[in-house]
């Protein structure tokens, strides 16, 4: 273990980057939606926090999104920051997006035609495995949500 | 190692770049005056010496280990003994004739003798080594389940682990029993008020903790054991938190059945104890089927052995078993005495100085002495497991989550707490170091 | 040390008071030039160095160690990594978020993974830590004993071990299936020609041993589960015996599960390893109640985590399965291959002595490539624990007794037979000792 | 360990003494009784030996004893010594000499009034605790067989 005894000392910047403290101190669409098209209950098993998805779809496309997480700052934040991305992209689009975030959290090479915008600052949740589920837990959910669940996902 | 931060200062002496402060460790640190000092029944100095693990470090601090509910650092009796075992008599037990095969046996079953001791029980063959406190739990549950028939109930407590739950769970789906709860106020302890209308002539089994693992409640085992034993019910205990902190006497506490775990007091991971009055243990159906917990085996059936050795399927964990031995020892050399004033000492200075920092919701009884081991808490804004995680990087290691206690994070609206647990090489350094970390969190987030 | 005395002499070079052999260790015994030599495929002599146990002396002899089939000794990496994962790492898995916690996952789930390799099983999902091979098969006769209903046939063999035989006569009480029996052949072989009739529609579980811990059989495990699976039987392999001797491949031996207990594989006592089949897993019922092994408790039901996680309630083993991790390491270096000729060859120079010796009646194949690991006889005057105890005063461990196999000693005819069994360390020395030891026993009560 | 290595060296002229191994070459007692007034089968667990005693009572003693063990040198020697011993003496008698054998299994102070004759040769049995159960094979399976069992035994 003593090789590993520095590895993660001052990883914790890697975290908590200022964008992600910023989501989850003013995390975005927290507003309930009207009229949902489909509303999914998600659960992190291994904390027991929990997350509520609701959306609206038009056609192919998502139109509103709500998220109110219950969680650690990384869940809030993740979900705060798909609450401002996925809105207005179509159903295929957000699952490109889906995967390219859980391909961020394996350490996969990164899709290039996904623009993960403050999705990069989750970058480095990859260091600190217990928190992966966090990060994904909006994502996870929200692929349950989505229609066509039979697609390439 | 914020212990030189007077309490209640606001900034630390020195910061990372994140705000958190990153002192190296000092060699004053471990002076045995600056812990405790003379005031402590404990010469936790001499104590963290016994413990290699504590002086190793962890992001480039001294580790805070903070975490002994879950399980506690092992003192080099403990290691010394577990080598020496399989260096010199390592033997597979009891059926063997040769020189290595006696060694073993006399060594596992003098431990068996020192536990029974441990729990002021009389006769050791009371007393069954198990996998943990859950492996013990699971063999009540079972061996017990087979005496219960549709509407009958089983007694639980709303502070309960999930192994004092869900084996019960178990059983009660299978048999067609009920489980029903006695409740906890909002203060943590349990509603006795409710107990007479909760224990009735359905009631076959109580099982209940001796100390609960997020509140630190301190049940009043004895008075609830009288009751239930008035209407004709078997009584459990869960000692897996009690053990660490209580000298245990098996008739005080008036119970039929005790469970622990080795690893919660200072002994090795993969042994439990489960003590269960003799002439009950005699009438117990066996829970798992193997080598020597059998009398014969013919082609189809089997009878079985005596007691305890019924109960013991299979090789058990020998070298583990024989290291709780040396375990034991160390506290009963401490003496639950002056761990208990201890315990207490550090729960109190550890209250005082979470309640200080305002704001925390600190779960269980307001009172020290009701308490013991660990104490949980809530903050407002920075969630437990970034709590802990920020705390981790200043080496102070707590816990977050529910604590295996879901249905009671539930009772208070919570999902999980951050839950601090304190042991016999914890001093006020460590308190300090926990309640500066925290601060550092705080700014961080809020 | 009888290894100077030629074979087939009737008188040992020294004798005690006993007319017992008692000769002092000579530092020549230990050379690797009189162990085996330049043809033995392993080094003995250097693996002896990494056995500290060996050099320990018993009534003054070598410790000469043939109980290998009950537990094996512990190489030195082994000891290792369990003291060192006290002193610098130890802290309870999976909930935990600080560094301590996080290490001991990794190392926990990093010997999943590893304990997948060993078994070439593709998913570690499919690897469930438990306490031994008992334990597992227990787990396994439980939770599959929740799909059999009344009539349901449990096929085993009359070689068993009371491990594999007793969790399934318990599940068929309670579920009223029947339990038959492959029978064994004079030869100590399963008499296959019975297969066809004993595999019926109505056989829903085959559970044997690869290896037999008395006759030494290897069975045949592909065909019969082939044949089971021909009848929509699910198969459970009882690898306590094969892991040590054999490479596994669950895919090659197309079971369905598998057990075996780290303590007979150089890894230490109370942990054992379950494989099931990761989708059959899936669908299994959890077995024990606890920590860890829930996704959600309510207060008188639970839902349950993911595979495997939900088959380990309860704080696990940590320690010890960290420390299987260089056990495994241990014998994938020296490789099945070097392990199996070795064993071959002491099984064929030991059959050779003991029938060298007239009179024996020595159970199992005739032929050595058709067994591995241990031999187990009986003399016609001296009882096998009088054998083990005289053998015991001149330093060589066997074991006397059924060895938890008391259907196959009723279908010999016996109560009781000696038992040697042989692991990597031993040579031709320790075979040489043996005999010599038998010698002065049955010139002592002839 | 250590200080135990040596402790046990040699003493195996304690647990088979000559006469020991003269009674297990040549068991007394084994000539079956033509009317038993009663007969068990005793059972050793720990090993899985058996024996078979019969006796015949008349009046308050022993007359007759058969005693046949399938069962390790120890326990043939132990049942042929109590053949020899028992029959011809009352049953009260044979009540001290079963507890004297089995107080003599404990280290206890023997009893002055009780000729263990041959017996004493199984003192050393002590010392292999493993043993001991051999020893007391015939002896408690004798016991069950006596008459008017709820006596002070
Ligand atoms: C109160 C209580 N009971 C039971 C247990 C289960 O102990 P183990 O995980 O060692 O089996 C614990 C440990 O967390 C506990 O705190
Ligand atoms: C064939 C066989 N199966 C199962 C077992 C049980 O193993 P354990 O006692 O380690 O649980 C043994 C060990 O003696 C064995 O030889
Ligand atoms: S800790 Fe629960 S979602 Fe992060
Ligand atoms: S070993 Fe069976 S009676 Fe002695």
């Amino acid at each position: 273990m003593a090789d590993r005894e520095d590895r993660a000392h001052l990883q914790l910047d890697d975290l908590y980057r200022e964008v992600v403290l910023d989501h989850y101190r003013r995390p975005r669409g927290r507003q309930p939606l009207s009229h949902p098209s489909c509303s999914v209950e998600g659960f992190n098993p291994s904390c027991g926090d929990q997350i509520h998805v609701a959306l609206t779809i038009d056609g192919d496309r998502v139109n509103e999104l709500q998220v109110e997480c219950r969680g650690c700052s990384i869940s809030v934040a993740s979900g705060s920051m798909m609450a401002e991305m996925v809105p207005g992209h179509d159903v295929a689009e957000v699952r490109r997006l889906i995967e390219a975030v859980k391909g961020m959290m394996q350490g996969k090479e990164p899709d290039p035609a996904v623009d993960l915008a403050d999705l990069e600052a989750l970058a480095g949740v990859r260091k600190f495995p217990v928190r992966v589920k966090c990060a994904l837990l909006a994502w996870t959910t929200l692929e349950e949500a989505l229609p066509g669940i039979s697609g390439p996902a | 190692m914020a212990s030189s931060s007077p309490a209640g200062s606001t900034k630390p002496p020195s910061q990372g770049p994140l705000g958190l402060a990153t002192h190296p460790l000092r060699p004053s640190d471990i002076r045995s005056d600056s812990v405790e000092g003379a005031r402590s029944p404990l010469d936790v100095a001499a104590i963290r010496r016994d413990f290699p693990i504590l002086s190793r470090r962890v992001h480039g601090h001294r580790l805070v280990y903070l975490d002994n509910a879950a399980t506690t650092q092992k003192p080099l009796v403990v290691l010394e003994r577990l080598n020496h075992y399989y260096r010199s008599t390592n033997a597979n037990i009891h059926r063997g004739i040769h020189r290595l095969a006696e060694e073993a046996t006399a060594l596992y079953e003098e431990t068996r003798e020192h536990t029974a001791r441990f729990l002021a029980a009389t006769d050791p063959r009371g007393v069954v080594f198990t996998s943990g406190a859950t492996g013990a739990l699971n063999l009540l549950a079972s061996s017990w389940g087979h005496w219960l028939r549709p509407g009958d109930e089983i007694l639980l407590t709303e502070m309960e682990h999930h192994s004092n739950l869900v084996p019960w769970f178990l059983v009660a789906r299978e048999r067609g029993a009920q489980v029903r709860h006695i409740p906890v106020t909002e203060d943590g302890r349990l509603d006795l008020t409710r107990l007479g209308e909760l224990l009735t002539e359905r009631t076959r089994i109580v099982s209940l903790t001796q100390v609960s693992n997020v509140l630190g409640t301190i049940n009043p085992i004895r008075a609830i054991a009288d009751a239930a034993h008035a209407v004709g019910a078997l009584v459990s205990v869960d000692a897996a938190q009690g053990a660490p902190h209580h000298a245990i006497d098996v008739q005080a506490l008036g119970c039929d059945a005790l469970s622990f775990s080795a690893h919660k007091v200072l002994g090795p991971t993969g042994v439990g104890v489960l003590w269960v009055k003799p002439d009950l243990l005699e009438r117990m159906e066996p829970y798992q089927g193997g080598g020597e917990m059998i009398r014969e085996v013919q082609m189809d059936g089997a009878t079985w052995a005596e007691i305890p050795h019924r109960f013991e399927a299979g090789t058990p964990n020998i070298a583990g078993v024989v290291a709780l031995g040396p375990a034991l020892d160390y506290v009963e050399r401490l003496g639950y005495d002056a761990i208990g004033r201890h315990g207490e000492a550090i729960i109190t200075y550890a209250l005082d100085r979470l309640r200080g920092l305002g704001g925390l919701r600190i779960l269980g009884p307001t009172d020290p002495t009701e308490r013991s081991g660990a104490i949980a808490f809530a903050d407002p804004v920075v969630h437990p497991h970034d709590l802990s995680t920020v705390l981790d990087q200043e080496g102070v290691a707590i816990r977050a989550g529910h604590h295996c206690a879901q249905p009671l994070h539930r009772r208070y609206g919570l999902v999980a707490t951050a839950r601090a647990s304190f042991y016999i090489y914890n001093d006020r350094d460590d308190v300090d170091a926990l309640v500066a970390a925290i601060e550092s969190a705080r700014r961080y987030f809020g």
